[in-house]
C-alpha cells in the first residue's frame, strides 16, 4: 500500500474556508492534493448524511470548514453546525462506525490561508496514519 | 427457466420532445435482438416496464400500435429517479424493456361497435397506440363511428400534435382536441374542459363504448356526463395507474381486491371497478 | 399502578359526556398476557375498555402528530416529554390536549420474564401490588416487577408527567441510579471492541423499521430511509446499510429522544437499540444541560444555540 | 406411506448423513430465538423449539436476492444490458418445518407461480427443496392453525414428517420427493404402537387449539361491505405500521425491487422483502398514494389475508395460523380477533 493516497472529502462553506482555499491557491501555498473540495453555502447546510454518505462511498476521511463561530455571514448558520458536529463526531466514534481522526473539523476564515494549507496537511496526515478506510463502505451488498 | 423480470435489450433510437414545458418525451425503441420483438407482441392498451440498469424499473404504457412494426415507442413524463434520468439519456444508449405488461382495451367485444376516446394530458399513450391501431387499413372497417375527445391545459401540452393535426384531415374519424385555455389567437380548435366539451358534441351512446384516461379530476367529470349520455358502466373503459415493481402480479403492491391492476389490469370497466376497493 | 384503571376510566367518561375531548387515548386489555393494547375510546361506553397497569409501555404520544381532534391522552413521565416536544415541534397542539398524568414506576419487561421460564409459555399474567404472577401449562411463577423492568425503566429519572391537566396519582419518588452504566462501559471500549460491538449488536436486525414506527420523536413527511434522491442508505440486510441506519435513526432523535423505550419494545429481534440513543442522551445533557421535554418552552438542542457552545470536535 | 423410527440417539448420525447430500436447513436457537439455518454441524439443529421467530420463508424467498446484475462501465460492449446472476439451486432440505410453514408454501405457491408467470427463483428452489416436517405436540397458545385449513399434524405442505414420540421420531414418508431424500439414510421400521401413540398426541394437540375465527363467514360476506365497515377505526388505532407482522409471516410475499450501483461501474438489481404496512409501498411518483392512511394500510393487510385470497383462489385464507404476528406485535394487534370481527361484522366483544 505504499501507494495508496488518502481521499478527503472537504465540505467548506463558501464565504470563509472556500475562500480561505482559493486565496490558499492564489498565494501559491502548498498543500497536499488529496482533499476533494465541495462548496456549501454555509455549514449550516451541512447535513450528517452528507458525511456519511462520503464514508460509505469510500472516502477515507471528511473535513468540514467554515466560518469562525460568531462571523457567518448567515449570522448564525454554524453556530447550528457547531452543535450538530459535536453531536456527530461522538457519535461516529461511540459507535465504532470510524476511528477517531478520520473526520475533522475547522473553522477557517477567508484570510487564513496559510492556517487552511496547515490545516489540510494535518488533516491528511493524520488520515494517512489510519490508512484505508475499510469499515463503513458500501460495498456490493452480500445477498443470496 | 424463462425468466419474466428480465428485460430485452433496447437501443434508444429517438428521443422526441412532445411538450412546451419539456416534462414529455417520447422515446423510439429498437429490439438489440430482433427476436426479442417476435416474444414482445403486444396489443394496444397494454403497458411494459423501461428498465435503467442502475436506476431501477417503470411501468409505461406503450404508446405505438402492434400495427407499427420494427419499434416500440412510449412516452415518458418526468416525475421519479428513473424517469428524470432517461430524460438526460440520447439516441444510442442502451435500456431495457420488459412485457408487455397487463391487459388490453376489449377489441374483440369493440369489434362493429361505435368508439368514443376520452383522454387527457399525457394519458393520451396508450389511446394514441388505439386510434392508430384502428385506423390502421386493415383494422379500421372493424369499428364503426370513432369520436376522439383530446384535452390538456394549453395547446403546448398537447402529445402527439403532428400527428393529431393528420387525424383531424381524416374523415373516418371525429377529433375533438380542446384545450382549458389559450392565448393562441390562431388557435382553431376548442376551448374548454375535457367533460364540458364531450358534453357539447354528445356521441351517441348507442351501440357504442367509451374509453377514458386521464387525470383523476377529469375522470371525476367525465363520468356523470358519460352516464347523461347513456353510457352504462359496462360500456365505460378506463385504465388504472399504480405503482408497480414486478409488473406481473407478484409483487403485490398493486393489489385491488382480487385483483392485480399490472396483470388482470390496467384495463378496466367501471362496472368492474365500482366492485373493487376505491384505492387506486 | 392498576388503581389509575378507575380513575381513567371515570375521566373518560367524564370528558367524553362533557363533549371536553372527542377521543380518549389510553390501552385496553391485551389479548396477549403481559401485553394491552392502545385504544381510543369515542363514547363512555368504550371507556369502561380502559385499563392500566405494568404492560403499558408503548408510549401514546406516537398517536398524536397532526390530529385535529380534541383529545385526553394518558401520559407517564416520558410520554409528557414527547408530547412537550411534538408542541414544541407543532405535531399537535397543547389546546387540543388533555393530559391525564400518570406517575410511572416502570413498565415489565416482558422478555425478561420470559427468559427466566426455560422457554415455557406464559397464558396467564396477573399483576397484584409490586408483583407479577405468571402462569402456564403446570407452571406458575411469581416475580417482583421492579426486578423485571424494561431497562429504560430501571434507569429512568423523570417518572413523573411534566405536563398535566389531571393527575392519576400522587407523584412517584424519582429514582436514584446511575444511569449510563452500560454507555460507560462501550465508551471505555478500543474503537476496534465499539465496532464489534455494535455490529454485533444489529446483527439480527432485519430493516423492518418497527423501531422508527414505534417512536414517538419519528415524524418526518419523508424519512430518510425512503429518500430515493439521492439514495442515502441501501435497503438490504447488508451491513454498511443497517449500521447507516441505525446511526441516523438515532441521530436524528437527538435531544429529542425521551428513552421511553418503545423502539426496543417493538423490536421483533431484540436488538437494544437504545444503546445508540441512550449516548446522544448522555452527550446533550453533558453539552448542553438538556433533556428533552422536560421544560416547555425549551427547543430541542440541535434548533437552538448559545454563542458559547462547546467544541470538542476542534 | 411406510411409518418408521428413528431413536433421538440415532437422530444427529441422520442429519449428518443427510448433510453429506443435501444443504439442510433446521430450527437454530440464536440468543432468545429460534430461526432456520443451514446447518454446520449436526448438533446444532433443535427440534426442542415451539416456533422460529422468521417463518422460513426466507430459505425459498430471501429477504434480499440479486436477481441480476450488469455492467455500467462505458467502455463495456454490454453496458446497461441487464443479465441473469448464476445461482446455486442445489437439492436442499429444511428438516423441522412446522406443518402450518409448509401448508404456507402451498398458499405462497399461487402467488408465484400463476398460470400465466413463474417466478423463477421460488420455482427452482421450491423444486430443489424436501421439506420434512415436525409435528406440533404441543401448540402454542397463539396458534389458531385448525381455524385455516391447517393443524398440527397436517402434511398437506410436506414430503415427511417426524412425530415426537418422546424416546424418539416416528417418521412418515408422504411424497416421492421425500422418499428420495430419505432413502439414503438408514431407517428402521416403527415399532407397533408408534401408531397409536401418534394418533394419541395428534388428538391432544387438535383439542388444544381453540377455533379462532370463521373464515368461511368472511368469505361469504360482500367485499365491499366489510372494506367500508366502520369497524377498522378501531382495528387499525394501535397500529405502528411497523410491519414486523409482515416480515415475520410464511405468506407476506410482497416485495421490492432496488438496483444498488457500486463505484459507478457495476451493479445489481435487488429484490428485497417489503411489506404493505409501509407508506411507501403504493406511493406513485407522482406524489399521488392510493394508500396514505395507516387505516388503509392495516385494511389492505387484514383484508388481502382473509378476504382477498379466499375469493381469489378458493383454496382459503391467506394464513396458515402460525402466531408469530400476534406473538410479535408490539401493540397486540390479534389477527384472531380481526377475523372475528370481520366475520362477525362488528366489533362488539366477539
Amino acid at each position: 500500500m505504499s501507494e495508496w493516497e488518502p481521499k478527503v472529502i472537504t465540505f467548506l462553506c463558501n464565504w470563509c474556508s472556500y475562500g480561505a482555499a482559493d486565496l490558499a491557491g492564489v498565494s501559491r501555498f502548498q498543500y497536499p492534493a488529496n482533499i476533494r473540495i465541495i462548496r456549501l453555502p454555509c455549514t449550516g447546510r451541512m447535513n450528517p448524511k452528507f458525511i456519511l454518505a462520503a464514508l460509505r462511498h469510500g472516502a477515507d476521511g471528511v473535513w468540514v470548514s467554515g466560518c469562525h463561530p460568531g462571523d457567518c455571514h448567515y449570522i448564525e448558520g454554524n453556530f447550528y453546525a457547531r452543535r450538530k458536529f459535536a453531536l456527530l463526531k461522538t457519535q461516529l466514534e461511540y459507535t465504532g462506525l470510524i476511528e477517531p481522526g478520520r473526520v475533522h473539523f475547522s473553522w477557517i476564515s477567508s484570510a487564513e490561508a496559510t492556517i487552511f494549507a496547515d490545516k489540510a496537511r494535518k488533516v491528511v496526515e493524520a488520515i494517512k496514519a489510519l490508512g484505508p478506510a475499510q469499515h463503513f463502505i458500501k460495498k456490493q451488498a452480500e445477498v443470496a | 427457466m424463462n425468466n419474466p423480470y428480465l428485460p430485452y435489450p433496447v437501443r434508444i433510437d429517438s428521443v422526441i420532445t412532445e411538450t412546451e414545458d419539456r416534462n414529455l418525451k417520447t422515446f423510439k425503441f429498437i429490439f438489440l435482438n430482433p427476436e426479442d420483438e417476435e416474444k414482445f407482441k403486444y396489443t394496444a392498451g397494454q403497458f411494459a416496464m423501461l428498465s435503467v440498469a442502475g436506476q431501477g424499473e417503470i411501468p409505461i404504457g406503450i404508446a405505438s400500435s402492434p400495427t407499427e412494426k420494427g419499434f416500440i415507442k412510449f412516452t415518458v413524463n418526468k416525475v421519479g429517479r428513473v424517469t428524470t434520468f432517461m430524460h438526460n439519456m440520447k439516441a444510442g444508449d442502451i435500456m431495457g424493456v420488459r412485457g408487455p405488461c397487463g391487459n388490453w382495451y376489449p377489441w374483440d367485444i369493440l369489434e362493429g361497435k361505435n368508439l368514443v376516446i376520452i383522454g387527457g394530458g399525457f394519458a393520451f399513450t396508450t389511446l394514441r397506440s388505439s386510434i392508430v391501431y384502428m385506423l390502421n387499413p386493415e383494422n379500421r372497417s372493424k369499428y364503426g363511428k370513432i369520436d376522439v375527445v383530446y384535452g390538456a391545459r394549453h395547446p403546448g401540452l398537447l402529445l402527439y400534435r403532428d400527428e393529431l393535426a393528420a387525424w383531424e384531415a381524416r374523415d373516418d374519424i371525429n377529433m375533438h382536441i380542446t384545450v382549458d385555455g389559450t392565448t393562441d389567437p390562431n388557435w382553431k380548435y376548442n376551448v374548454g374542459f375535457v367533460p364540458a366539451i364531450t358534453k357539447q358534441k354528445a356521441p351517441s351512446a348507442e351501440n357504442s363504448y367509451a374509453i377514458i384516461c386521464g387525470p383523476p379530476v377529469m375522470i371525476k367529470f367525465t363520468l356523470p356526463v358519460l352516464t347523461e349520455l347513456g353510457f352504462p358502466p359496462e360500456r365505460i373503459i378506463s385504465s388504472l395507474e399504480m405503482r408497480m415493481k414486478c409488473g406481473i402480479g407478484i409483487c403485490g403492491r398493486c393489489n385491488l381486491g382480487t385483483e392485480y391492476v399490472c396483470k388482470d389490469g390496467p384495463v378496466f370497466t367501471l362496472e368492474k371497478l365500482s366492485k373493487l376497493p376505491n384505492e387506486y | 399502578m392498576q388503581a389509575y384503571t378507575e380513575k381513567i376510566r371515570e375521566a373518560a367518561k367524564r370528558l367524553l359526556a362533557e363533549k371536553k375531548v372527542d377521543v380518549v387515548i389510553g390501552f385496553r386489555k391485551g389479548t396477549m398476557p403481559l401485553m394491552n393494547e392502545p385504544f381510543q375510546a369515542r363514547t363512555p361506553e368504550q371507556a369502561d375498555l380502559l385499563v392500566w397497569d405494568g404492560n403499558c409501555g408503548i408510549n401514546l404520544a406516537n398517536y398524536l402528530p397532526k390530529r385535529t381532534e380534541k383529545i385526553a391522552i394518558v401520559a407517564k413521565g416520558c410520554d409528557s416529554r414527547n408530547i412537550s416536544i411534538q408542541i414544541l415541534e407543532n405535531q399537535i397542539k397543547r389546546e387540543q390536549l388533555y393530559i391525564l398524568g400518570a406517575p410511572c414506576k416502570g413498565m415489565t419487561d416482558k422478555r425478561k420474564i420470559q427468559d427466566e421460564l426455560e422457554g415455557k409459555e406464559i397464558f396467564q399474567a396477573e399483576e397484584a401490588g409490586g408483583q407479577v404472577k405468571v402462569s402456564g401449562r403446570d407452571f406458575e411463577k411469581t416475580f417482583n416487577r421492579s426486578e423485571y423492568l424494561q431497562e429504560n425503566c430501571a434507569v429512568c429519572l423523570h417518572r413523573n408527567p411534566v405536563i398535566s391537566d389531571e393527575m392519576l396519582g400522587e407523584p412517584v419518588q424519582e429514582q436514584q441510579v446511575e444511569c449510563y452504566e452500560d454507555i460507560k462501559q462501550i465508551e471505555a471500549m478500543t474503537p476496534e471492541e465499539k465496532r464489534k460491538h455494535f455490529d454485533a449488536l444489529i446483527e439480527p436486525c432485519i430493516r423492518c423499521y418497527a423501531c422508527r414506527s414505534a417512536c414517538p420523536a419519528c415524524y418526518c413527511p419523508t424519512c430518510f430511509v425512503d429518500e430515493s434522491k439521492p439514495q442515502w442508505v441501501g435497503k438490504t440486510t447488508d451491513p454498511t446499510d443497517t449500521r447507516t441506519f441505525h446511526f441516523l435513526r438515532a441521530f436524528h432523535v437527538a435531544g429529542r429522544c425521551s428513552d421511553c423505550g418503545s423502539c426496543e419494545r417493538a423490536c421483533p429481534v431484540g436488538i437494544k437499540v437504545r444503546q445508540f440513543t441512550k449516548k446522544l442522551e448522555k452527550e446533550v445533557k453533558e453539552l448542553y444541560g438538556y433533556e428533552a421535554g422536560m421544560v416547555q418552552d425549551l427547543r430541542p438542542p440541535l434548533d437552538v444555540y448559545r454563542p458559547d457552545d462547546p467544541e470538542p470536535f476542534l | 406411506m411406510s411409518e418408521m423410527f428413528i431413536a433421538k440417539g440415532d437422530f444427529p448420525a441422520i442429519i449428518e448423513r443427510l448433510m453429506s447430500r443435501y444443504r439442510v436447513y433446521a430450527p437454530v436457537k440464536n440468543g432468545r430465538y429460534y430461526d432456520f439455518a443451514a446447518l454446520k454441524e449436526a448438533g446444532a439443529a433443535d427440534l426442542g423449539f415451539k416456533n422460529t421467530r422468521v417463518s422460513p420463508k426466507g430459505v425459498l424467498y430471501p429477504q434480499a436476492e440479486r436477481m441480476f446484475e450488469y455492467s455500467l462501465a462505458k467502455d463495456d460492449p454490454e453496458v446497461n444490458i441487464v443479465k441473469e446472476t448464476p445461482k446455486d439451486f442445489s437439492p436442499q432440505v429444511i428438516l423441522g418445518i412446522r406443518p402450518c410453514d409448509a401448508k404456507g408454501f402451498k398458499l405462497d405457491d399461487a402467488n408465484f407461480c400463476s398460470d400465466k408467470f413463474k417466478d423463477p427463483w421460488w420455482a427452482q428452489r421450491r423444486e430443489a427443496t424436501t421439506l420434512i416436517g415436525l409435528a406440533c405436540n404441543t401448540p402454542s397458545s397463539t396458534c389458531f392453525c385448525t381455524t385455516v385449513n391447517t393443524g398440527p399434524f397436517d402434511t398437506t405442505g410436506l414430503d415427511a414428517m417426524l412425530v415426537d414420540t418422546g424416546d424418539g421420531y416416528a417418521l412418515q414418508v408422504l411424497t416421492e420427493k421425500g422418499k428420495n431424500v430419505l432413502g439414503i439414510v438408514d431407517l428402521k421400521p416403527a415399532p407397533a404402537q408408534v401408531a397409536g401413540k401418534i394418533e394419541e398426541l395428534k388428538a391432544g394437540a387438535e383439542k388444544s387449539i381453540p377455533t379462532a375465527f370463521d373464515p368461511a363467514a368472511i368469505a361469504q360476506k360482500e367485499t365491499l361491505e366489510i372494506f367500508n365497515a366502520p369497524f377498522w377505526d378501531e382495528i387499525h388505532f394501535g397500529c405502528l405500521n411497523c410491519g414486523t407482522c409482515t416480515f415475520l409471516c410464511p405468506t407476506c410475499w410482497c416485495f421490492d425491487i432496488q438496483d444498488e450501483v457500486q463505484e459507478g461501474t457495476k451493479g445489481d438489481r435487488l429484490r428485497l422483502w417489503d411489506s404493505c404496512m409501509f407508506s411507501l409501498f403504493t406511493f406513485h411518483g407522482s406524489g399521488h398514494n392510493p394508500r396514505s392512511q395507516k387505516v388503509q394500510r392495516v385494511r389492505q393487510r387484514f383484508m388481502h389475508k382473509l378476504k382477498y385470497y379466499q375469493d381469489k383462489y378458493g383454496t382459503g385464507t391467506a394464513c396458515v395460523g402460525c402466531g408469530r404476528c400476534v406473538q410479535a406485535c408490539p401493540v397486540n394487534i390479534d389477527i384472531r380477533q380481526v377475523g372475528r370481527i370481520l366475520g362477525s361484522g362488528c366489533s362488539c366483544p366477539a
